[in-house]
């Protein structure tokens, strides 16, 4: 399945150094819950994971981040995320469009776009949690972005790369994507 | 191997023991462990009933439970309604009488459900019937006369309850 | 009329109870994951969870290491022996395990055997699989586009286009359209759907090494026609190929097609030398195996002012997903389709049918459904009441007013079918009586001055069954004739045994009746067997309400053979002459003197102790029954719907089916199959679908989202009948297992749309959930 | 399907199962009812390396009146729930709510607080609890805490519950006179969840005027919903059909569903304004009584 999430949020950086930091795919998925990179493979493509989990419940994907495009001019970048389950039970995308723009408040706009595409079991199982789970990621990551970048310009020269941002806590697209299978009843969730 | 533990349960009357990998399926230990094939598997997620079987003297869907959570348990099954002696239990009389069953396949889980329900509620409306029936699929009788079967065993159950009755009456 | 036995015989027309409850109401029944062999393992396939994929790679290293595990089979494994791909019934192939690429979600990519089931799963996710997204394509109607994805890159033909097929007269029938005073038209979309039997596909696959024998015990509505293909297409000699079909828990025309599954657990048997179990899960019966419609449909009628119609045009795009492998023996593509001109007399009229291929599961003409009739009987029973609408006629006056007149059977229709026999205008107003239609109809207007929403629907609608005449049926070129034979013992008990099989309808009640009807034995000393195919006569099973029509007929002609034997000895044991002696059911007497007589029982005995000379010994026949034509059965239902305002609920508050499906053989079964079959079309018109999300993501691929109902949710049926027999059939029968499923759909649409058609809803598609009426609602600003 | 192999523990005392709890950490799961822990593991998307079985620890399954409130136990089964008379008698929006939980076999064995520690926003008894204004009781390894309601809900499947936590009990303010409450939901089918529903409790003066109000919303958002607004409205107003129409349009803003199978955003949203109108006025006839 598909989904769009479109948000617009605000930094209270100069654009430049938001730009530089949205530019490197290393940084941005840092701010990514669960995600992590492992490897580069060019300069605009990385290797890495992402685990989305909750309690018992852990799904891992192995994929690859990509610059598509970058616009310096006009501060448009397009990200491509791609990963596969490592069970081999699917997959799940994500292509995002961020835009930036000066704020009078010497901060920055963030535009962004994302586009959401998951397949195999979970997008059988659990239509309707992937747009609320989708929604409660985008807005760790947006937290994440806002701080990171503040870190970073506490302690600029540091590298974000390497860095890994827990799992999302207690949501998990796995846990509630099949919600009607378990049917609402019964355990002590601890 | 995984490592086994011993499960053991009072099936249909009798003790029965079987060691088993802590995530074998209630379901699995009546139909392989036991070889009581009559409870059956039609979904796979709780949502059919045919794996219905009374565990303690309540239905449970033993697909959806563990064996070794049913240590020790009383457990009753299809195969367990008639009596020793191959006398028919009223449900099963009914089921036949009144053309409560088609296929057959959902049949043993519907009558472990209204096996319950009539312990629980000797003189059920037709509401409370299908109410108490509803975790129950059925594909081929669209239910119907599953009801009947229903009320039938429940008019000879109520009518030999009374004739039991009597006959004490009669006795004392 | 069919003369009546005694209830001791239990002939035709007696309600009696099924012989094959017992076993089944003390969990004593067979079913195919029942069976237990020495030795047996277990195989569980490994499915895609993409649409469109190509394979890169598949490691089954770490699969193998699971401790148990005694074999994984891929595609590549497959086509060594050249099984990579089996044929389907529609002249098309389909992959077993895949190669190259794979064209649905689920579809299977390996078979991993291992000596127990727990085994089997874990090592079934340890199967390393690297896939290449392809683009998907969902959507039929882009199936054509220029730039949609080529998916059977196997073709020779580069592109998705499967196949075109019309009939009738495509230019008579514009020029009527040209000239009529009034047309209404539907598109209707009938969903894809799942039989969802409640037991899923299986096999226990038991190649002996020592005997070179195959047996496999299946979940086959169809074993010998199944036997048949697996020596085709796997080259083993036929008679060392024994299929069983045990105790069925429901089949629908889910357990017609040939699966990945059985293939893949026979060469896992010839393989390993041991027996293989292989059963489905529910998702997996869901998500892959034979699937029923998906037809994008268009309907148009032409009429007069006076509604007398005139033409009738149909186009339908058909989704058969990434195979065709519908499973239907028609010479036809679309089968029956071609009976959408329902029970009505037209000038003209014309049909035609476009299949392409999807990212989709293949099947096509499952549940319950002679091979498409569904999709035509609700096509033409919705544009009916489109036109009443446009003519402001009331539906059952439209109706009336169109049917084909009783004393034109046999009908030649439009698009040439010869209907056998029918009396719509009884049914239909049998229907409306036991209904009220006159006050309910009093009621909808009163109601709607107060701004409640009911609404009545009918169907008057006309079935086709008993594949079939050689003329238009085969299976891989074998005919569809059926066949039964009977062996009476010499204490005059008997044992039939049909090439057809039960999967629920109670054969082995209803053709022992067919025994005991024509020969007078008791049914209760018949005893019936089907399913195996070392003992049973060659038949093409049981689906499309065939049974009746073909085994049955066989059953009753076989049995017409017997007596005719048994008259001979009847008259040697009489000493009279054949001529002189007349049945009785039950016995031969001496016309005049009805005390000079021989029960079958006694001829029985002689047939093997007391021969006459010149005859051979023993008391059996056989018979292979081609039908001359296919069988109609026909029927109205009524539907009575109420809307809650707020929730956009569907209430139904009460159906009234009244069915004629000819001479009964047991009323009370066919009473039971009317529920089962109006319960399925219940489902289907309020809650059933198999659809995909843009992905190809199954939505709908488990008991979560594919919506069975309960007892709750299920109404009280009525019921009802009236009697035509069919001309052809032996004992004018006609069939009815699937009527209600047919027949149901369209009078529940009918009904909804009936409620709101005040407000100028003229169509909704199925399945009518809440929320779509709700739409509705919202859209024409009707508020609580 | 088959689940993974897990170790299964069997605890008799809380302490044990919160020992347990602590020395597993992460891969340990709580087994109660296992209504839906148990289909999860079969489609392998929860692969616990133990589960913990409370099942057999004892004292943990009763409803009683105690202190000024309904206490029901952390293992009482929701079929222990419509059985009891108490709970018919005096609380019929529990009834309303236990009927329409999934079927008959899996209210045997599901528990009422399991429904609640799962926080599942489609789950049905949160919407309740918080129309009744209940308190759960959570047992730690540092003993005994009591959650309100409104704050045991943080995210979608997130409680308040810490790793170590059991559920142990839930406590329902015993209504006073005049009070009243019920739920509706709107399902698919029998069993299904639900594609929306509304759990009204009022309690009325003499006058019919709204002394306490509490409305809870099922499946049309990440959590389970208090609509504050709807009671802000209604507390201190006579109950009428007007005020009943306006609270529901409140709740139904209140609602954030997202578009699903079970039916698009607006329809939701319509929903509960509709189910909303109807629990209203259930409720407030109950409070008659």
């Amino acid at each position: 399945m598909a989904l769009k999430i479109e948000k617009t949020f605000e930094v209270p950086e100069p654009l430049e150094k938001v730009w530089a930091f949205l530019s490197d795919p290393r940084k941005v998925a840092t701010c990514v819950p669960g995600a992590q990179i492992t490897d580069q493979v060019d300069e605009k493509t990385y290797k890495g994971t992402i685990k989305v989990k909750v309690g018992p419940s852990v799904t891992d994907y192995n994929g690859e981040v990509q610059i598509v495009r970058s616009d310096t001019e006009n501060h448009e970048i397009e990200i491509l995320g791609k990963g596969q389950d490592v069970r081999g039970r699917g997959s799940a995308s994500m292509k995002m469009t961020g835009k930036l723009r000066a704020l009078d408040s010497g901060g920055t706009e963030v535009v962004s776009e994302s586009e959401i595409t998951v397949v195999g079991i979970l997008a059988q199982m659990g239509s309707r949690v992937i747009t609320e789970v989708s929604n409660i990621m985008f807005g760790e990551f947006t937290k994440n972005f806002q701080a990171r970048l503040k870190e970073a310009s506490g302690n600029p020269a540091g590298p974000a790369a390497g860095a890994e941002v827990a799992p999302i806590k207690a949501t998990s697209l796995a846990w509630r994507a099949t919600k009607g299978l378990f049917r609402g009843k019964s355990e002590s969730d601890s | 191997m995984a490592k086994k533990q011993l499960v053991g349960a009072k099936v249909n009357g009798r003790e029965r023991e079987a060691a088993v990998e802590s995530r074998l399926l209630l379901v699995h230990f009546i139909r392989e462990s036991l070889q009581l094939t009559g409870t059956h598997i039609g979904c796979d997620t709780s949502h059919c009933g045919a794996c219905t079987v009374v565990l303690n003297g309540k239905t449970v869907k033993s697909c959806t439970m563990f064996a070794v959570q049913a240590d020790g348990a009383e457990i009753l099954t299809v195969e367990g309604l008639a009596s020793e002696s191959g006398q028919l239990h009223a449900l099963q009389e009914g089921f036949k009488q009144e053309h409560g069953l088609q296929c057959g396949f959902c049949t043993p889980g519907m009558l472990m459900s209204s096996y319950a329900l009539l312990h629980n509620n000797p003189n059920p409306s037709e509401e409370e019937i299908r109410r108490g029936i509803s975790g129950n699929l059925c594909r081929c009788t669209g239910y119907q006369n599953i009801v009947s079967a229903v009320q039938y065993a429940a008019a000879k159950m109520a009518k030999a309850e009374i004739e039991a009755n009597a006959a004490q009456g009669v006795a004392k | 009329m069919i003369h009546k036995t005694s209830p001791e015989i239990g002939g035709m027309g007696h309600s009696i109870k099924r012989k094959e409850d017992l076993r089944f109401i003390q969990g004593k029944g067979n079913y195919v994951d029942d069976v237990h062999l020495p030795g047996m393992v277990y195989g569980q396939l490994v499915r895609s969870p993409y649409a469109h994929a190509r394979l890169k790679s598949i490691n089954t290293e770490k699969a193998k290491a699971v401790p148990g595990v005694l074999a994984v089979i891929t595609g590549e494994d497959l086509a060594k022996a050249n099984l990579a791909w089996m044929p389907t019934l529609s002249y098309d192939k389909q992959m077993v395990l895949a190669t190259g690429k794979v064209l649905f979600q689920s579809q299977e990519v390996a078979f991993v055997v291992a000596e127990d089931r727990y085994a089997a799963a874990d090592a079934a996710e340890l199967v390393e699989v690297e896939y290449e997204e392809l683009p998907v394509l969902v959507d039929p109607h882009k199936a054509l586009d220029a730039d949609a994805p080529l998916l059977r890159e196997d073709r020779e033909q580069k592109n998705n286009h499967i196949f075109h097929w019309e009939v009738g007269d495509r230019q008579a029938t514009e020029q009527v359209f040209q000239k009529a005073d009034v047309k209404a038209s539907v598109k209707a979309f009938f969903p894809r759907c799942h039989p969802a039997p409640l037991e899923t596909c299986g096999c226990v696959a038991d190649f002996s090494r020592a005997t070179g024998r195959l047996t496999v015990y299946m979940t086959s509505q169809a074993p010998h026609a199944h036997r048949t293909v697996f020596a085709l297409v796997g080259g083993i000699p036929e008679n060392n190929i024994r299929v069983i079909s045990p105790d069925i828990g429901g089949g629908f025309g889910n357990k017609v097609p040939v699966y990945p599954g059985y293939v893949c657990a026979i060469v896992a048997s010839l393989t390993l030398g041991v027996p293989v179990k292989w059963i489905e899960t529910r998702s997996e019966n869901l998500q892959s195996t034979g699937f029923a419609r998906d037809y994008h449909m268009t309907a148009e009628i032409a009429a007069d002012r006076d509604g007398k119609m005139q033409a009738l045009r149909v186009k339908t795009l058909a989704d058969h997903g990434a195979f065709n492998a519908a499973a239907q023996p028609t010479k036809f593509p679309a089968g029956l389709f071609s009976i959408c001109t329902g029970s009505y007399e037209y000038g003209q009229a014309f049909c035609e049918v476009d299949g392409v291929y999807t990212n989709k599961a293949p099947g096509g003409i499952a549940y319950r459904c002679s091979f498409r009739v569904t999709e035509a009987a609700y096509l033409i029973e919705r544009v009916v009441d489109v036109l009443a609408l446009e003519l402001e006629m009331d539906p059952a006056e439209l109706r009336r007013k169109n049917f084909i007149p009783t004393e034109k059977f046999p009908y030649k229709s439009s698009l040439g079918w010869t209907y056998d026999s029918g009396n719509y205008e009884a049914a239909m107003n049998l229907a409306l009586e036991k209904i009220g239609y006159e006050q309910l109809r009093k009621e909808q207007e009163e109601k709607r001055k107060k701004g409640e929403l009911m609404g009545i629907g009918i169907s008057s609608f006309t079935e086709i069954v008993g594949a079939g005449p050689a003329h238009s049926f085969d299976i891989l070129g074998i005919k569809m004739f059926d066949s039964c034979e009977i062996r009476i013992h010499p204490t005059g008990k008997a044992m039939a045994r049909m090439g057809t099989k039960s999967q629920g309808q109670g054969h082995e009640t209803t053709y022992a009746q067919i025994v005991a009807q024509e020969l007078g034995i008791p049914a209760a000393d018949v005893t019936i067997e089907e399913g195996d195919t070392d003992t049973a006569p060659y038949g093409l099973g049981t689906y499309a309400s065939r049974s009746t029509p073909t085994s049955g007929a066989a059953t009753a002609i076989a049995a017409r053979k017997i007596r005719d034997k048994a008259k001979k000895i009847a008259a040697y044991l009489l000493e009279c002459n054949e001529n002189d002696l007349e049945w009785e059911p039950g016995k031969f007497f001496v016309k005049g003197a009805p005390s000079k007589s021989k029960t079958i029982q006694e001829i029985a005995f002689a047939a093997y102790t007391n021969i006459p000379p010149g005859l051979e010994a023993g008391l059996e026949a056989v018979d292979y029954y081609d039908p001359p034509n296919l069988t109609f059965p026909f029927g109205t239902y009524v539907c009575v719907v109420d809307i809650d305002k707020g929730t956009g609920e569907v209430k139904v508050r009460r159906f009234v089916a009244v069915d004629d499906c000819g001479n009964i053989i047991n009323p009370m079964i066919v009473e039971g199959q009317i529920h089962g079959g109006l319960t399925e079309g219940l489902a289907i018109a309020f809650m059933q679908q198999i659809d995909y999300d843009e992905s190809g993501n199954i939505q709908g691929g488990s008991f979560q989202d594919y919506l069975l109902p309960t007892a709750v949710e299920t109404p009280h049926w009525e019921t009802d009948k009236t009697c035509t027999p069919s001309p052809h059939h032996p004992f004018g029968a006609k069939g009815v297992g699937e009527s209600p499923n047919v027949g149901s759909p369209a009078a529940f649409v009918n009904a909804v749309v009936d409620a709101l058609s005040h407000l100028g809803v003229k169509h909704i598609d199925m399945p009518i959930t809440p929320w779509k009426v709700w739409n509705v609602l919202q859209e024409k600003g009707v508020t609580t | 399907m088959i689940p993974p192999a897990f170790e299964y523990l069997r605890p008799n005392t809380i302490p044990e199962a919160i020992t347990l709890l602590r020395q597993h950490g992460e891969d340990a799961k709580i087994l109660s009812g296992g209504q839906s822990l148990i289909p999860m593991m079969k489609l392998r998307l929860a692969r616990p390396s133990y589960l913990i079985d409370i099942n057999r620890i004892s004292g943990l399954s009763y409803i009683k009146e105690e202190g000024g409130f309904l206490k029901i136990g952390g293992l009482t089964r929701e079929a222990e729930l419509e059985a009891s008379p108490l709970i018919h008698s005096k609380y019929p929006i529990l009834i309303d709510t236990a009927h329409v939980i999934a079927d008959p076999q899996v209210r045997n064995l599901a528990t009422v607080a399991g429904n609640l520690a799962h926080g599942d926003p489609a789950n049905d008894h949160p919407a309740t609890m918080l129309a009744l204004g209940a308190r759960v009781v959570a047992t730690g390894s540092g003993g005994e805490r009591v959650i309100p309601i409104e704050d045991f809900f943080l995210s979608l499947f997130s409680t308040a519950l810490q790793p170590d936590e059991i559920l142990t009990e839930i406590r329902v303010p015993v209504p006073t006179a005049r009070s009243g409450g019920a739920y509706f939901k709107l399902e698919r089918k029998v069993g299904d969840f639900a594609t929306a529903a509304v759990a009204v409790q009022v309690t009325l003066d003499g006058n019919g005027v709204v002394q306490k109000v509490g409305i809870g919303l099922t499946n049309v958002g990440p959590t389970p919903i208090k609509a504050k607004k709807a009671e802000d409205f209604l507390r201190s107003k006579k109950l009428s059909e007007a005020s009943n129409r306006q609270a529901a349009q409140l709740a139904a803003d209140e609602a954030q569903p997202s578009s699903d199978l079970r039916g698009p955003a607006e329809y939701k949203k319509g929903l509960i304004q509709e189910l909303a109108k109807r629990a209203l006025s259930r409720a407030a006839e109950r409070a008659g009584k």
